[in-house]
């Protein structure tokens, strides 16, 4: 065995063989398949809060002075009269389809009255989201960075005095400040995108302000506390030994590990903002899906409120499933 | 002297993995037996098998005439409360609940047990820490509060405290620096001479292993690989693992026999066949295997036996420049 | 215990009088309110602070100081009732999804992100809007929203557990699934639920006052303390000083509760 | 040979300024107090001490990585001017002269390799991300050289290892890999604390020979911390042995095993691994070390030293005898048993 008399380089000899990237596709599938099953979660519980409603839609939209026979009448029409699981069934896939059913009241389709506010939501979420990504993620980073400073103290202050203040308490704030004693933006209203950037942003702004204030606080709060525990790491500790330099220990290690929990908030933030835009546009008059959401709920209007639910949770799905495949891009490893 | 534990043809799967195959292996009442092998060979499944948190898929594992593989439910709960046989926690910082006190900790198994009152368990909670050199002024304090090697005894203490017959060590020293080391394993040999506790130790510490242990088993990818009176397998491996494992052993003034290098595979080996799931376990790192390895070799001898197709031939195939020291200083 | 020695903190301590006086108004407002809440004297409206009215009187005259306090009990046990409807649907599921098998476990969890999607404010006009318009409706549908937060913490908590070693020992000793409950699980997972039951309850409270401010969930007349923050917003031209008072108790008492959490956080305040 | 390290006289405190909540900010301890030794070009040192005898800190002070609140109060750590560059002096360097200074001249590795890997990085890319900085390679050769460095380190299927992420490779592997990060810049001092004690046995002595290795083919010094005298004993030309914060005994590796001269080494030898597979009465240390806050005035072994006597209550210093240093006063009349 003339191999044994060389002098070999010791060899490892580890796991049989590597490279199981079986398990990164399957949580790849995970990460698109766990959305569909969710949402079929979500539009039962929609369908099953119709179901719940004790007052029966027939009858109120007739009115007193319906017939028995005419409420059975009606019930037929709308296709009440059919077994629950039917009536999911076919709601389901009419929703998929686009066809969210009518109005109980004005007999307009659903989907064409969402349809009608739903731009104004997306955009201003988005202007939100991007707003909270911007000043949280500045914040949280310039905190961690600046640990135990003043910079630290204050951003820990604003954003926990940030976390006690009702929501629309911050946008009539914002109008008196810019709106009233500024007078530099609109207190209220809103022009659709189409009409030009700059308009639009004149309307958008404060309320996509109000928004995501909240959530640029839960950001920052985050961010700052998953970048200080990175910072400890045994692996920046590496960097460092190995002369990376602290630019590229901050930025090229430390915060790429870091951001999956501050992104994570932000998925969390979504249903936190389209919720939150319901007092906004109270608040500044804006025509989006939560003034119909409130009309209908004032009126009962049964598929009416199914409808923007089920659109609001869809929207919520999407951006969680875009939020998990940055996660996922970011670090590969899975939770550790 | 009569077998205490008997393991037989144990096979342990997990997420079909075979972490265990085919595995017999005997304790003999009142011995200290040693059992060695790398991270993933099966030691710590083993001991984890005896005492009920391996799922065990074939083999028994019968403690004086009772199979305990076999028990359920209550069965196993008053087989349990006996406390014949303990299991001591490798990482004692998980082992231990970091809001109860020593004295605690170290009763948990009397009070669970039921049978003795408060002052009696009170006094064996006493006697438990003096007999692994823990002093009464700890019995107060939490797990936090104490040094690495007090927590390792403190697990010891629990253990002891139930009076078992069987006591299974998992790696009790592995954190542990040199005095730590020798002073925990000689409470183990202290436990067998005065109370004739039979003791099984997982370690990969050979040579303080030696110097307290009787036998020893050496395991290697879920496969028993050798077994034997530890001075003498240790001295005269006839297996190229335990060969390869008594090489690589720091010294501070051995010679090594034979070079770990000649015992590894070269950089450019390539097995000789495709070794499968019944192949010899070590065949696909072995730098003498052969053919025959593809199939799993039989447990050969009775006080030393070694599960290995050339076991009487691998040293004549070692090159003769091989058998230099390794020391170049 | 780490629970104890936290009240110790000034912060803590601090917290606990607030909530202390917050919960006396709660059981007494109404009978230490030195006006009648609801009587309404047009001459008087929208006026300043002044000796018989300490905080002014709002647009239909009516004593702010008295609405306030008369309010409390209504907000706070609203709060209440969505955080005890958020632990009862989220603490128990999240244990049971660590003991009952591979399959309840999965479609727990898929339940909790669906529940999860739901943003708050919809969901309590969608369920007020089909269940009717109370307190009550809208509170159990935000508490139905906190079930996944104590789901989640549970789990967490717990699933730490299952792996901690020393339970494993516990179960060598022959100990019980009850006994381990009681002397490992329930001092480790009781603190975690204690937090987020601490800051759920604030955001109870910024949830009432939200959908007070919507007018939903209470009926005009009834004072809360987001109604009364809702109607002052309302003349803001006249008294731009009003709304301050009920935001700043609806603050303190949130941050109150924060701190608390903070406090008795496992592993001390950050 | 001339030195490419060289400590004088070290003294690393903890506490003081932001302490905790019990120390005040008087009460700074000294944690490591008065250490010397020098590593020529190509030499390898081994420090070894038990857990808390300063010997990770002195390490730690030597790369500039010291936990917060703990500083370097006293003495130089000086790396020699050689092919690579000029004399520099590390205690006081700036953040700019560590970048240039870590990675080109000085490197380690360490415990618990997993940590020390960027967790959502290949390996690959955190080697030719060393590569590219430090040897100043196009990008479009990075990747040939990295996988020809990991295969010099004795990974098998570098290739393949390369696209891996850290968690898909076992310990041994790891630390090979960390290594080739470690000497991809070409240093002249590569630091190892601990940097096998946390594998198994058998690919702890793989991984030895691998420093052995580097030493012999790219004259690369080492500093070698560890507990067990026996690893110290299979790679190190000369050790230095840790005590309650100080050197108690420095000299050749072989000379000190052999003749102990101080009697915390003897004590040592007595509990190190041997070699010896016979049954046999395992020693112990007695007593435990000095706490940080209470250390004697005198030699800092004499409550657990079987030989102490008067004269040892009062302060010892290092006395040198030929190429050994000892801190004992009776170090000249003791009969020592070796190894």
């Amino acid at each position: 065995m003339t191999t044994l008399l060389s002098r070999p380089a010791p060899v490892a000899v580890a796991k049989p063989d590597p490279a199981p990237p079986k398990r990164r596709s399957r949580r790849w599938i995970g990460t698109l398949a766990t959305p569909v099953v969710v949402f079929v979660f979500s539009s039962l519980l929609t369908f099953g809060l119709g179901a719940l409603s004790p007052s029966n839609p027939a009858a109120a939209v007739l009115g007193e002075t319906a017939t028995p026979a005419d409420i059975a009448r009606m019930n037929h029409e709308f296709g009440l009269d059919r077994p629950l699981p039917v009536q999911y069934v076919d709601w389901l896939f009419s929703a998929l389809r686009g066809d969210l059913g009518r109005s109980y009241f004005t007999t307009i389709p659903v989907a064409d009255s969402i349809f009608a506010a739903l731009p104004v939501d997306l955009a201003l979420a988005g202007l939100a989201i991007l707003l909270a990504v911007l000043i949280g993620g500045a914040a949280g980073i310039g905190a961690a960075l600046r640990q135990g400073g003043r910079l630290d103290r204050t951003v820990t202050a604003v954003a926990s005095a940030l976390g006690t203040l009702p929501p629309f308490v911050l946008g009539i704030g914002l109008i008196i400040i810019f709106s009233v004693l500024l007078k530099a933006l609109p207190a209220g209203g809103y022009v659709p995108l189409e009409n030009g950037l700059g308009q639009w942003l004149r309307f958008a702004i404060l309320p996509a302000l109000a928004l995501s204030l909240d959530i640029a606080a839960s950001i920052a709060r985050q961010l700052r506390t998953s970048l200080v525990g990175q910072l400890g790491e045994n692996y920046v500790t590496g960097a460092v030994v190995r002369g990376l330099g602290t630019r590229r220990v901050l930025f090229g290690h430390a915060l790429r590990n870091a951001i999956g929990p501050a992104l994570t908030v932000l998925g969390i933030g979504v249903p936190m903002i389209l919720g939150g835009a319901v007092v906004t546009e109270k608040i500044f008059n804006l025509p989006g899906l939560a003034q119909l959401a409130l009309q209908a709920s004032g009126q009962h209007d049964v598929p009416l409120i199914q409808g923007t639910l089920l659109v609001t949770v869809t929207v919520v799905l999407i951006c969680n499933t875009l939020v998990n495949i940055a996660v996922l891009r970011l670090t590969p490893q899975g939770k550790r | 002297m009569s077998t205490l534990l008997a393991v037989d043809g144990l096979d342990v799967t997990f997420d079909r993995h075979r972490v265990l195959a085919d595995l017999s292996l005997h304790v003999q009442a009142g011995e200290i037996l040693g059992i060695i092998g790398e991270t993933g060979s099966g030691k710590t499944t083993l001991a984890r098998a005896v005492v009920g948190l391996s799922p065990v898929r074939a083999g028994r594992i019968t403690f004086e005439g009772t199979d305990l593989t076999a028990l359920r439910g209550k069965a196993r709960r008053a087989w349990r409360r006996a406390g014949q046989v303990q299991y001591v926690f490798q990482d004692p910082l998980r082992a231990l609940d970091p809001q109860h006190t020593v004295a605690r900790i170290v009763a948990e198994g009397l009070v669970v047990a039921g049978t003795l009152d408060r002052a009696a368990i009170d006094a064996r909670v006493r006697a438990a820490l003096a007999q692994v050199g823990l002093d009464q002024s700890l019995a107060a304090r939490l797990p936090g509060q104490i040094s690495g090697g007090q927590r390792q005894r403190v697990l010891l203490a629990r253990a002891v405290a139930l009076q078992p017959r069987l006591l299974l060590c998992d790696e009790p020293v592995s954190a542990l620096d040199a005095s730590n080391r020798n002073h925990v394993l000689r409470l183990l040999a202290d436990l067998r001479d005065r109370s004739g506790v039979t003791v099984v130790v997982i370690s990969h510490d050979l040579s303080s292993l030696a110097g307290i242990a009787d036998r020893v088993a050496v395991l290697y990818g879920g496969r028993l690989v050798e077994q034997g009176p530890i001075g003498r397998v240790l001295s005269e491996p006839r297996h190229p693992y335990t060969a390869l494992l008594t090489a690589s052993a720091p010294s501070v003034r051995r010679e090594h026999p034979i070079p770990a290098r000649a015992l590894r595979p070269a950089p450019d080996h390539r097995p000789v066949a495709a070794f499968g799931p019944d192949a010899c376990s070590y065949a696909s790192r072995c730098p003498f295997a052969t053919q025959a390895c593809v199939t799993a070799p039989s447990t050969a001898g009775s006080e030393w036996s070694v599960a290995c197709h050339h076991a009487d031939a691998w040293r004549s195939r070692l090159a003769v420049g091989a058998m230099s020291t390794r020391r170049t200083a | 215990m780490s629970t104890l020695t936290a009240v110790r903190l000034p912060s803590a301590r601090l917290a606990l009088s607030v909530l202390a006086v917050v919960t006396f108004l709660a059981v007494a407002g109404g009978t230490v309110a030195p006006h009648d809440p609801l009587l309404q004297d047009p001459d008087l409206a929208l006026r300043g602070p002044s000796l018989i009215h300490p905080f002014g009187t709002d647009y239909l005259g009516r004593d702010v100081f008295s609405r306030l306090l008369a309010g409390t009990g209504t907000t706070v046990v609203a709060a209440l009732e969505s955080v005890g409807v958020g632990l009862a649907l989220g603490v128990l599921p999240g244990l049971a999804s660590l003991w009952l098998g591979r399959t309840v476990e999965w479609v727990l969890l898929r339940a909790v992100d669906a529940v999860m999607t739901l943003p708050f404010i919809v969901f309590a006009i969608a369920v007020t809007g089909i269940l009717g318009n109370g307190l009550s409706q809208a509170m159990v549908a935000i508490g139905v929203l906190f079930a996944p937060l104590f789901f989640r913490v549970t789990r967490a908590a717990g699933l730490s557990l299952t792996r901690a070693h020393y339970v494993e020992a516990a179960e060598l000793f022959g100990a019980s699934r009850w006994r381990i409950l009681r002397t490992h699980v329930w001092g480790k997972v009781v603190p975690t639920v204690a937090v987020t039951a601490a800051q759920a309850t604030g955001g109870a409270l910024l949830a009432v006052s939200s959908l007070t401010f919507l007018g939903i969930g209470v009926q005009p007349p009834a004072p809360t303390w987001g109604g009364v923050l809702a109607s002052e917003l309302g003349f803001l031209s006249q008294q731009p000083w009003a709304p301050v008072i009920p935001a700043a108790l609806i603050m303190v008492a949130v941050a109150a509760l924060n701190a608390l959490a903070d406090a008795i956080r496992p592993g001390g305040a950050a | 040979m001339s030195a490419v390290l060289r400590v004088d006289n070290l003294h690393v405190s903890v506490g003081g300024g932001s302490g905790t909540s019990s120390a005040g900010a008087a009460a700074a301890r000294e944690a490591v107090r008065d250490v010397s030794f020098t590593i020529g070009r190509g030499e390898s040192v081994g420090l070894v001490g038990e857990s808390g005898s300063g010997k990770t800190l002195t390490c730690r002070a030597v790369l500039g990585v010291l936990p917060p609140g703990v500083a370097v109060t006293g003495g130089g750590i000086h790396l020699g001017g050689g092919s690579s560059g000029a004399d520099v002096e590390l205690t006081g360097l700036d953040r700019r002269g560590w970048d240039a200074v870590r990675g080109n001249r000085l490197a380690a590795v360490f415990q618990d390799p997993a940590s020390y890997l960027n967790p959502s990085l290949t390996v690959g890319r955190q080697l030719a991300e060393q590569l590219r900085l430090k040897r100043r390679l196009p990008r479009n050769q990075t990747r040939a050289a990295a996988v020809e460095l990991l295969a010099a380190m004795g990974l098998r299927r570098a290739t393949a290892v390369y696209d891996q992420y850290p968690h898909e490779l076992s310990g041994g592997m790891l630390q090979r890999a960390l290594i080739a990060i470690a000497v991809a810049g070409e240093p002249e001092l590569l630091v190892a604390d601990e940097a096998t004690t946390a594998l198994d046995a058998a690919v702890q002595a793989e991984v030895l020979d691998l420093l052995r290795q580097l030493r012999e083919e790219r004259g690369l010094a080492l500093l070698l911390v560890s507990h067990d005298l026996a690893v110290v004993a299979e790679v190190c030309d000369r050790v230095a042995v840790f005590y309650a914060g100080e050197i108690v005994e420095q000299g050749p590796t072989a000379d000190v095993i052999a003749n102990p001269r101080h009697p915390y080494t003897e004590a040592l030898l007595r509990v190190a691994s041997l070699g010896d597979w016979r049954r046999r009465d395992l020693e112990v240390i007695p007593g435990r070390p000095p706490e940080p806050g209470a250390m004697p005035v005198g030699c800092r072994f004499a409550a657990r030293c079987a030989h102490a006597t008067d004269t040892c209550a009062t302060p010892v210093a290092l006395s040198t005898v030929d190429d050994r240093q000892v801190r004992c006063h009776r170090a000249a009349t003791l009969e020592l048993v070796g190894a």
